[in-house]
């Protein structure tokens, strides 16, 4: 089948789903307009019940909690499948590069990159943390932040350099981070079933509304999940940066 | 605007599935993919949209305002993540097959499935 | 939020059509702030600050590390040749 | 019973954190100890949904997660409803998951226990789908499933298991959010995400479009996670270059779970729609005839062992389907018998190309012929596995697909049984030409099979050959004894899975007692027999016709144009795939608006 009959065989489907789309459209609920009996519930409960002002937090590691559980547990092997693909073929043992990859790193850096990125990194992590750590009460969260502080320890790796890079930060350290996190999670969830209460109940006092520490067994969880997030994107970055480097070598070789 | 959202949806959707039908890069494709996953956050939030409601945080406000729906919003957080992780493996994915193959056009690829007789 | 509901509809056409892989990268980045917009808009801060560090930062990061580490937006070579 | 409502966490929790765990101590840990953790791991959960069955017969055991029982019968967590059946398909993916693990004892050695991480996430993302009330958190299990499987399938990194899993994660991906979307959808309109809530809310307004629409769009992502016609050609891709373990998962429970999906999502959701019910009865039965059929046919064309298997698999699939799609009692209790027996059987066959593959370093049928001879218990059991796949009235298989024929003469379909037939005599006969040509020289060298592999497929070579049959023969004898005890739990359990107890669940109510009388076993139609002697012919023709006089074969000229554009649907180009996820979209579309 070449690409034009592909073509003309896909327009032909919209062309029968192009009236199906419309019909569905005027008949979907007016935007903004129809009930929400689900989240008005939840939006009632996470103040009073859980004393967090993020009714978004409170779904993701409260009320669906379990959802979350399973979202981490995604990332890890998203992760782990990655790892898979490009660490084992590359052979080597990850904590010990190969001679020439490190040859090649030990270019140096201009002064003026690694000396912003110093300033850039640590000011970024500390961004990412509260970000992560404010998740109960404003905007953001675990996951946010820790992307932001996955990317921080990226900056470090633009700024210092590959060599420097693998000594401070072995990449052994972030994907034990990535699993202690997601099962950091998981143990939430066992400690209440210790406590003699259903899987994943918030059995912590709950602190004051608008106060950061609030949200009792959320805050462990967010913990668990800032850990998680910022180790797994790291593996994620540091594996592709790391074909980059295998790949120049073969080209100036 | 009544339908406005649910339009753009639809729309996101089509036009990345049929970028995806006629993409000539797998990189390409992996980027439509990502436009079809856009229709389904569009959706969501659509769906958990209302007017004149603030959003789900109620820090300034106070309990009791009427506020959007928090629980699409955490839907599609967990979207975001799965989008992430699928775009991260299938960019392994073609990383590694460009590395064997030398290239990324579905079109050059496919002789190694063509039939052989022997 | 009609502009940027439409902007957003654009912006996954622009995705669609930049048939190059690099420029594309470009037209996703741009796509995703346009869609954290649209959800701040909508409402939902939470999801346009992820969709911001994942959809307009980390995702087109991955993606031009990948392009970069496999020159695979250069001309392709032929399956055959060199190998 | 307070240990017994630790179980539902703890079946699907547990062996997340295990994985977690695993990762963690990767580089301490010597060898065999992921190997002994894993199957540990995966002997417990069988062990602990084997308690399930047993303790959910008399109710189903309902788990809010985070202690959040419904308000006024509004749900506001998640919950796990787990009923005989689910916890019997959860069982039988711990016996799957242990028998493969035992399989692929020393399999992956270089790489520090990933195998196992992904696997024991890969079971956990099966099970937490059998036992969860939530349409998203269906969603979450069936994401982590797939990005397990997504991983696992390019685990080996050949070119060829490159693109395989490009195929497979392209083609998902799609079909995950088009779930995420039908989520959308139905949330818009009843605003909730309990399957209980959901039912009333479509019961509320079984006419709308909205709520059709979602069933559409849920029914199309998990079609495509099922590879029924024209959503499968992703799974032969993947089939056959994932590494035998992985194989053997994917097509005995990944595949046939996405059909266990709709039936949960008809029953417990879309049950109320009339118009639902009606094009499952037309459109659904009609993909599933097709997906039987095609399936069938295009795994007599293949030479490349673990293709065909897949093939096969899309035609076995296609019976489950079939099975759901006759919306009755005792036809969707032979899904869930055949479910279970089809995964035995299936497995063990993949097996049997494992060792293969080990042994003989060659998946290719027309390469290895007559290279079986030195190891032929992997040649009975070859043999064994084709023949109950045609249909021999023996065990789990033919058990479920006698419920099925019997739900469909009931209906007055008794066309079907001829599909049926047809699909497992061709299935059937693909295996059993292959298993004698590899394991007794028969046929002649070249046959007009394709897709030869093309590259080096060699598996593992130095575990032993018991090592890798006892498993083999484990699920063989497993899916030829469990009879008696599937079907009879089963039988019982479907009228419960028909009518799920909202009141119970939602509002706290008394339990609906369960029904007492199981099915009665249908007696053995002809139909057995009728495929049992098809695939026969079929094998013994397609090895001997070259001794036949020229004109036995000239009846088969005129099918040759519509064999090679079968072959053309399954090209490998995953645009082409893509393109025909719009075309079922428009069949749907068009079936909803004729009827």
């Amino acid at each position: 089948m070449n690409a034009r009959a592909r073509l003309l065989m896909f327009l032909f489907a919209w062309a029968a789903l192009g009236p199906a789309v419309v019909v569905l459209i005027l008949h979907l609920p007016r935007f903004g307009a129809h009930a929400l009996p689900y989240g008005d519930l939840i939006n009632d409960s996470a103040p009073r019940e859980r004393h967090v002002t993020n009714a978004v937090s409170a779904v993701n590691f409260d009320y669906r909690g379990i959802d979350t559980l399973g979202e981490e547990f995604m990332l890890l092997c998203a992760v782990t499948g990655v790892v898979v693909l490009l660490r084992s073929k590359r052979g080597e043992r990850v904590d010990a590069p190969a001679g020439r990859v490190e040859a090649r790193s030990l270019r140096p850096r201009s002064d003026a990159v690694s000396g912003v990125t110093r300033v850039l990194a640590p000011v970024t992590a500390l961004f990412g943390l509260t970000v992560a750590l404010h998740g109960m009460t404003t905007p953001g969260g675990g996951f946010q932040g820790g992307v932001i502080v996955a990317s921080a320890i990226l900056m470090v790796f633009l700024g210092e350099g590959y060599r420097s890079w693998r000594k401070s930060a072995p990449s052994i350290a972030f994907d034990a981070a990535e699993g202690a996190g997601a099962v950091l999670y998981a143990l939430c969830g066992f400690a209440s079933l210790l406590a003699g209460l259903p899987f994943l109940t918030n059995f912590l006092p709950l602190g004051t509304l608008r106060d950061v520490f609030s949200g009792g067994l959320m805050l462990i969880e967010n913990a668990g999940v800032t850990l998680a997030v910022a180790g797994g994107f790291t593996v994620l970055f540091g594996e592709f940066l790391e074909e980059t480097r295998v790949e120049t070598r073969d080209d100036e070789s | 605007m009544n339908a406005l959202p649910w339009a753009v949806s639809a729309g996101l959707l089509a036009i990345g599935l049929y970028g995806m039908v006629t993409s000539r890069h797998f990189v390409h494709l992996i980027g439509c993919l990502s436009v079809v996953q856009a229709s389904t956050y569009v959706l969501l939030l659509a769906a958990g949209f209302r007017w004149n409601a603030i959003a789900p945080i109620f820090y300034s406000f106070a309990p009791g305002t009427p506020a959007v729906d928090p629980v699409v919003q955490a839907l599609v957080l967990t979207d975001i993540v799965v989008g992430a992780t699928v775009t991260a493996l299938l960019l392994a994915l073609v990383l590694e097959l460009h590395k064997r193959r030398g290239t990324l056009d579905p079109d050059q690829l496919r002789p190694l499935n063509r039939d052989r007789k022997g | 939020m009609t502009l940027l509901l439409l902007l957003a509809a654009a912006g996954g056409t622009v995705v669609v059509l930049t048939r190059s892989p690099r420029r594309q990268v470009f037209a996703m980045a741009a796509n995703g702030l346009i869609l954290a917009l649209l959800f701040e808009t909508l409402q939902a801060p939470d999801v346009a600050l992820a969709e911001i560090v994942v959809g307009a930062v980390a995702l087109p990061l991955m993606f031009l590390v990948i392009l970069a580490s496999a020159r695979m937006d250069r001309a392709p070579r032929r399956p055959d040749a060199g190998r | 019973m307070m240990w017994l409502s630790v179980l539902p966490p703890l079946t699907v929790v547990g062996p997340l954190v295990i994985a977690g765990l695993l990762l963690i101590a990767s580089r301490a840990l010597p060898r065999p100890i992921p190997d002994i953790i894993a199957l540990a791991t995966t002997a417990l959960t069988f062990i602990l949904c084997l308690l399930l069955v047993r303790h959910t017969g008399h109710q189903p055991l309902v788990y809010w997660f985070g202690g959040w029982v419904p308000r006024h019968g509004f749900p506001i967590g998640i919950g796990f409803v787990i009923d005989p059946i689910g916890a019997l398909l959860a069982a039988f993916i711990g016996v799957l998951f242990f028998a493969t693990l035992v399989f692929a004892w020393g399999y992956y050695d270089e790489v520090h226990a990933h195998f196992h991480v992904l696997m024991l996430l890969f079971m956990s993302g099966m099970i937490g789908f059998c036992f969860t009330h939530d349409v998203f958190n269906m969603f979450v299990w069936f994401e982590l499933m797939s990005v397990a499987g997504f991983a696992l399938t390019g685990y080996q990194l050949r070119t060829s298991a490159l693109e395989g899993a490009l195929n497979f994660t392209v083609t998902n991906a799609v079909g995950s959010y088009l779930f995420l979307a039908g989520i959308a959808l139905i949330y818009s309109r009843v605003g909730a995400l309990d399957f209980g809530a959901l039912q009333r809310g479509v019961a509320a307004q079984p006419h709308d479009v909205v709520v059709i629409s979602a069933f559409v769009l849920l029914t199309t992502a998990l079609l495509i996670k099922a590879a029924q016609v024209p959503f499968q050609a992703w799974l032969s891709d993947a089939h056959a270059v994932a590494p035998s373990p992985v194989s053997v998962i994917f097509s005995g429970a990944m595949v046939s779970i996405g059909i266990y999906g709709i039936a949960k999502l008809a029953w417990s959701v879309f049950a109320p729609s009339a118009e639902i019910r009606h094009v499952i009865r037309v459109l659904l039965l009609a993909m599933g005839a097709f997906s039987t059929v095609i399936g069938g046919v295009m795994a007599l064309l293949q030479r490349h062992l673990k293709r065909l298997l897949a093939f096969s698999t899309i035609s076995h699939v296609g019976l489950l389907l079939i099975g759901v799609a006759l919306w009755e009692r005792r036809a969707l209790a032979g899904v869930f018998v055949y479910f279970i027996g089809h995964g035995l059987v299936k497995g063990a066959l993949f097996m049997v190309t494992g060792i293969l593959l080990a042994l003989r370093g060659s998946i290719d049928e027309i390469e290895l012929r007559g290279r079986g001879r030195g190891i032929w218990p992997a040649g009975v059991a070859m043999a064994a596995g084709g023949l109950l796949l045609a249909g021999l009235p023996v065990g789990l298989m033919s058990g479920g697909s006698d419920f099925i024929a019997a739900g469909a003469n009931a209906l007055g379909q008794g066309w079907l049984l001829w599909v049926v037939i047809l699909g497992a005599g061709c299935t059937g006969a693909a295996v059993l030409r292959s298993s004698g040509r590899v394991f007794l020289g028969l046929g002649p060298v070249a046959g007009q099979e394709r897709h030869s592999p093309t590259e080096e497929d060699k598996e593992k070579a130095d575990r032993p050959l018991w090592l890798m049959l006892v498993p083999t023969t484990a699920l063989l004898v497993l899916s030829l004894v469990g009879t008696r005890f599937g079907s009879d739990v089963i039988s019982r359990a479907t009228l419960r899975f028909m009518q799920p107890d909202n009141a119970m669940i939602l509002d706290g109510a008394q339990a609906i007692p369960a029904p007492a009388l199981a099915l009665r076993a249908p007696p053995t139609s002809y139909t057995a027999w009728v495929s049992v002697a098809l695939a026969l012919a079929i094998t013994v023709f397609s090895l001997l016709h070259h001794r036949l006089p020229r004109r036995a074969s000239r009846y088969l000229q005129p099918i040759r144009p519509m064999l090679t554009s079968l072959r053309a649907l399954h090209s490998g180009d995953v645009r082409q795939y893509v393109m025909w996820m719009a075309v079922g979209l428009a069949a749907f579309a068009l079936a909803f608006a004729v009827s």
